[in-house]
């Protein structure tokens, strides 16, 4: 098992299944020299330019392109820089790759993949840092992957680039420089299957993507104070394991969901509402959502942090929902 | 128009014509009678586009268009009765019921669909020919859009697109003059909504009188052949008209009634019949077809209205690609 | 008190504000002669061709230079016609209007709205159908207004037009036939602030524009079967009037929250998600969401009907909630 | 360049190209430092551009740019200790910390903002002028952006509305030969992105050497002018070349030494330098500028870094208009 910083856990996962389906071809901005993340290192030099085209900065035709290939055969995947950048052609992406196999009564496929950086915590400002997954769920017909680690990225982008219809991964930006272990080999992961990532009785806590870590460290903390808590890695979006989580917080009586995004609205919303309607009567306590502010994302450190989620939040809420003393932060000496 | 070949085709293309002019009246009735769910964008006065362009495509081209839909699907080879059980929502429906008049589509005759948001297709025509360029296949996409179309993000991202990639695609505009109720000239600063835009993605300007389907065989016929031998793709304006309103709901009281009357006389399918005439076809060969077109219409249009509607609960199936609905466990 | 349709009330409502304040511009693709849902008639002949433009078929530049023109001290309303073109000018939408106050730090306001027809239920089909103020709800800056009667379009509209923010109207496509009364004189409703239309004690219905109709009738129907529902009209979901809905939830123990979008992720799992947080020691059963299907919308009458929400399914739901017999169509004759 | 107008005229020019080239400079240096939060795109090299348009410009006027607008935003007025601590991240940041190098905005100087989103703002400077237009006010609105933008549906939307509309703005494309790491001409199938398309909005092809604060003065003034004066919109395409990465953290290894050096030499500092020289201002004059510059930036640097962050509880403030970030009770 090599261990793979997230973003070269992208280029794995590419070559992966360009090596294994000469249908799958790369388009996006840049992307040819390695891309602005370094996420596309080494293809173009591996599967030759046909396969790894750099386009101009038009992301409408780019995703249309996508779309029309994926139409005719081929297996696309598509970069979305930032996607913040899905807003310049969301009409390709929700209103017509999620609508065109339904509205011809399933005369094609679209087995194609959208593919960027999604989040903030880097200062990239309001327009780069969006967390753009919630815009997706909106809309049925897409289905949303969002992986924590560099073995899931591997594993659920190959799934995607084989999944017959059109799947949007999100990658986290803050996330690429982050290491982990991959499997060696061949490496698929189903879509739709949450990662039971730590067990425990008192609380379930509900996280994608950056707020996996996020949850992962808040346990640790809540641990020290007698707080046993289950962390959940929902993976995808859509399809939705909510089995997974509805056995959880069955089990556990308590729900503490955290998502990146604006609490207006967002995937934890709609997760808060599958618990509200089916799992109502085993809830002993309301379901909290630790959500990022609503607000757009600003710049300076403090002002980013303070409207950002975090682990001193979640251990804050579970604290509260438990009535439990916050635990101290754990010195790391 | 001389060979027998020629007259036989000759005659083809204004049976085609002819069967979509009557094709689309007997929509307009059946709208009127409230038949038809949802908007119904007719192209009576466009059939030599249509009709013209898909002549020159082999089996294997790919075409797709908008809203105004019926006719492309049609002169590619979809079945009239599928199309039109798909607007009155009767079971057999060419999208099941699910796409209704505005996204009509036939992927067996090589039409990949109608698409109901201005410009969303043209891009798409791009990814369609990309795919043929990476494969060393020869096929052709055609895109049909309109004059207003020009105006959207979406068709200068595409034609930039297509012709930085050389793809083997050939944009069609049929330039009828107006986009909804406004004339395309209170909406562009140039003359020719395609053609004089055709510069800014280093491609010639390509003109065609739309409503005499030989010229439009011609011009699109060329372009066709300059992508399908690696030419790269084209930007063809077709000057054209409607003769209705925008959709059959529309009165169209926007128009003159000396426009309209003017543009009736330079009708593609009166233009054909008159040069029929000229290269010797009878008048009753000319009247047979009509007939037959009668006749064939009448027939689809009561099988298709003895048709029941398609039951409630196929409502949920073909939205993933395991034919199911499901998103959650 | 003079009945008009909604799609009149349009009119009037614009028609008021045009002429209580000049710099109130409109601009939107055939708006002139009327607009295709005749919502602007008679605009460009009482107040001039220089204050009702008509465009090209670009909602990128409609968007942007309503965004311009209010930066530059004008009050503009943009007609997107269709709710679901927002996707082709999404990025201006959303990326742009929502946050430009905020990331310069407050250096302009933008006093601009942005109406179009919203909503299924015509046989439009996929593209012409959406309930897109679920995508607005994702982005924080955005007011997002959805009147449900004539009155309400007027006063929404106008409280709209003279809000210092971006303010976004959702008509539905499918009231614009409706009648109703409407007040005479000047009107102006505030924004935030939901309709009771209706107090029960057994339940409360939560709604927006069309499905507004359908609580009602709803809860006709179930006072002949002896249960008495409130019904409230959120009116707008940004400002949201919690408080309204809270406290009827906290009265009535019961909340079933029918909204026309799909159930994947919509405004009403928003206020599923706060009653299940700050609701929960109140609530004495599940809190209900009726939705539309997670599926394109199909043309068919039968097909529509099939995944679209109806007073039906909310008599069906509110039944099974509170454990009582459906209660049978009440006759008209 | 001759009278004594004209010769402070161009030292001021000269002191103002200094200034921002030294400015980000120190930019980049703090950048290196890990002292910038987020993203710094600089434009050392094109300073010409920026300084020569906002020469022509009265108050009043409007101007609009990208996520490399530090130039755009000094050339107005904007106050560089503001501007550097925006970029900090310290208390009096012009956009109280909430915008960062990508969104520097100065109203009350005339400059509406940096946009980050590729050509988004071109839309917005068309309501700007629109505005103008409207009051019958003889405003013009300046709106900057490069070449890769011309590849966006939004520069097509927006172009024909600024000429279908008549409005006073004049759209400058700063031509630096490249996206971020792909040279424009791998993007495009005609020479000039801007120009080249200019025709299809019935505009005229105007061409500039961005690197010649002269040229720049005289192509966009005639075009600010022409705009004031009822003659609608302008497409200036301006050549030039960054000297630097796409941004602070690119060390642009895919540009030829050779290219660059090429390029260095013609460096609108250097070259307005000479042309100084060459007009009689002598050497010391010229020295000077320069020195007041850095000790200015030196100043500004060091009061910067002294400056406390903002503190955490103003996140809350400036979303909505009335100040607070409320959006339910
Ligand atoms: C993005 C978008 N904007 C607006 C519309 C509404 N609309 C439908 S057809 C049409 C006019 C299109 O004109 P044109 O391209 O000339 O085609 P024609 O209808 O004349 O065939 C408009 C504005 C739409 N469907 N999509
Ligand atoms: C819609 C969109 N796509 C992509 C990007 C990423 N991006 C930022 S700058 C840039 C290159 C822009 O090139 P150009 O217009 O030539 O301006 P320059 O950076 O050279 O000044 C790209 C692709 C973006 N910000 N927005
Ligand atoms: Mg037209
Ligand atoms: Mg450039």
């Amino acid at each position: 098992m090599p261990d793979l910083t997230y973003r070269q856990a992208v280029s794995a996962g590419l070559a992966q299944e360009m090596a294994r389906d000469e249908r799958v071809v790369l388009l996006g901005e840049d992307i040819a020299s390695g891309g602005v993340f370094k996420t596309t290192v080494g293809l173009r030099d591996r599967f030759g330019p046909a396969r790894v085209r750099n386009t101009p900065i038009s992301e409408t035709a780019i995703a249309g392109a996508a779309m029309g290939a994926a139409m005719a055969g081929l297996r696309p995947v598509a970069e979305i820089m930032f996607s913040d950048f899905y807003g310049v052609c969301w009409d390709q992406v929700a209103v017509e790759m999620a609508k065109a196999r339904y509205m011809t009564g399933g005369q094609f496929g679209l087995p194609l993949v959208v593919r960027g950086a999604n989040g903030g915590g880097l200062g990239f400002g309001a327009q780069h840092s969006q967390a753009v997954e919630n815009w997706a769920l909106c809309v049925p017909g897409l289905k949303i992957v969002s992986p924590a680690t560099p073995a899931d990225v591997v594993g659920l982008l190959a799934a995607a680039v084989r999944d017959d219809d059109p799947v949007l991964v999100f990658e986290h930006k803050a996330l690429y420089g982050t290491k982990g272990p991959v499997p060696d080999g061949e490496h698929v992961l189903p879509l739709g299957s949450a990662a039971v990532l730590r067990e425990g009785d008192d609380v379930t806590l509900v996280a994608l993507s950056l707020t996996v870590g996020l949850c992962l460290a808040a346990a640790d903390r809540l641990a020290a104070a007698g707080v046993s808590a289950t962390v959940i890695d929902l993976r995808c979006l859509v399809p939705l394991d909510a089995a997974t989580v509805l056995a959880s917080v069955r089990r556990t009586g308590h729900a503490v969901i955290v998502e990146e995004n604006p609490g207006q609205l967002g995937w934890g919303a709609g997760i808060a509402a599958i618990l509200a309607e089916e799992a109502f009567i085993d809830l002993d306590g309301p379901v909290v959502r630790v959500s990022g502010g609503n607000i757009p994302l600003p710049v300076a450190a403090p002002l980013e942090a303070e409207v950002s989620v975090s682990t001193d939040r979640v251990v804050a809420a579970v604290s509260r929902l438990l009535d439990v003393p916050v635990p101290a932060v754990v010195s790391l000496a | 128009m001389t060979t027998g070949v020629d007259t036989a085709l000759a005659l083809h293309l204004h049976e085609q014509m002819v069967f979509i002019r009557r094709f689309e009246a007997k929509v307009d009735a059946l709208y009127r009678q409230g038949r038809v769910r949802g908007p119904a964008h007719l192209g009576i006065g466009q059939e030599a586009v249509a009709v013209g362009a898909a002549s020159v495509l082999r089996p294997g081209d790919r075409s797709i268009g908008t809203y105004r839909g019926h006719a492309h699907a049609l002169a590619r080879g979809a079945p009239p009765d599928a199309v039109l059980r798909e607007l009155l929502g009767r079971t057999g429906g060419i999208c099941a019921g699910k796409g209704g008049s505005m996204h009509i589509t036939s992927v067996e005759h090589g039409y990949y669909g109608s698409y109901a948001i201005i410009g969303a297709h043209l891009p798409i025509a791009c990814g369609l020919a990309w795919a043929d360029q990476i494969r060393g296949d020869d096929a052709v996409t055609l895109c049909f859009f309109g004059d207003g179309t020009t105006n959207i993000g979406a068709f200068h991202e595409a034609l930039n697109l297509a012709a930085v990639w050389s793809l083997p695609v050939v944009f069609v505009c049929e330039n009828n003059h107006y986009m909804e109720y406004t004339p395309i000239a209170d909406v562009i600063a140039v003359k020719q909504p395609a053609a004089d835009r055709a510069a800014a993605y280093g491609l010639a300007p390509l003109c065609v009188d739309g409503n005499d389907v030989d010229a439009v065989r011609a011009v699109i016929g060329a372009a066709v052949d300059r992508a399908r031998n690696g030419g790269g793709p084209s930007l063809v304006e077709a000057e054209t008209y409607r003769h209705g309103g925008h959709s059959a709901a529309d009165p169209a009281t926007y128009r003159s009634t000396e426009e309209v009357a003017q543009w009736k006389l330079r009708d593609p399918l009166l233009r054909h019949a008159e040069q029929l005439c000229a290269s010797g076809v009878s008048d009753g060969d000319i009247e047979a077809v009509t007939t037959g077109v009668a006749a064939e219409i009448e027939r689809i249009t009561v099988e298709a209205l003895a048709a029941p509607s398609p039951s409630a609960d196929t409502a949920w199936t073909d939205m993933w690609s395991d034919g199911s609905s499901r998103w959650r466990n």
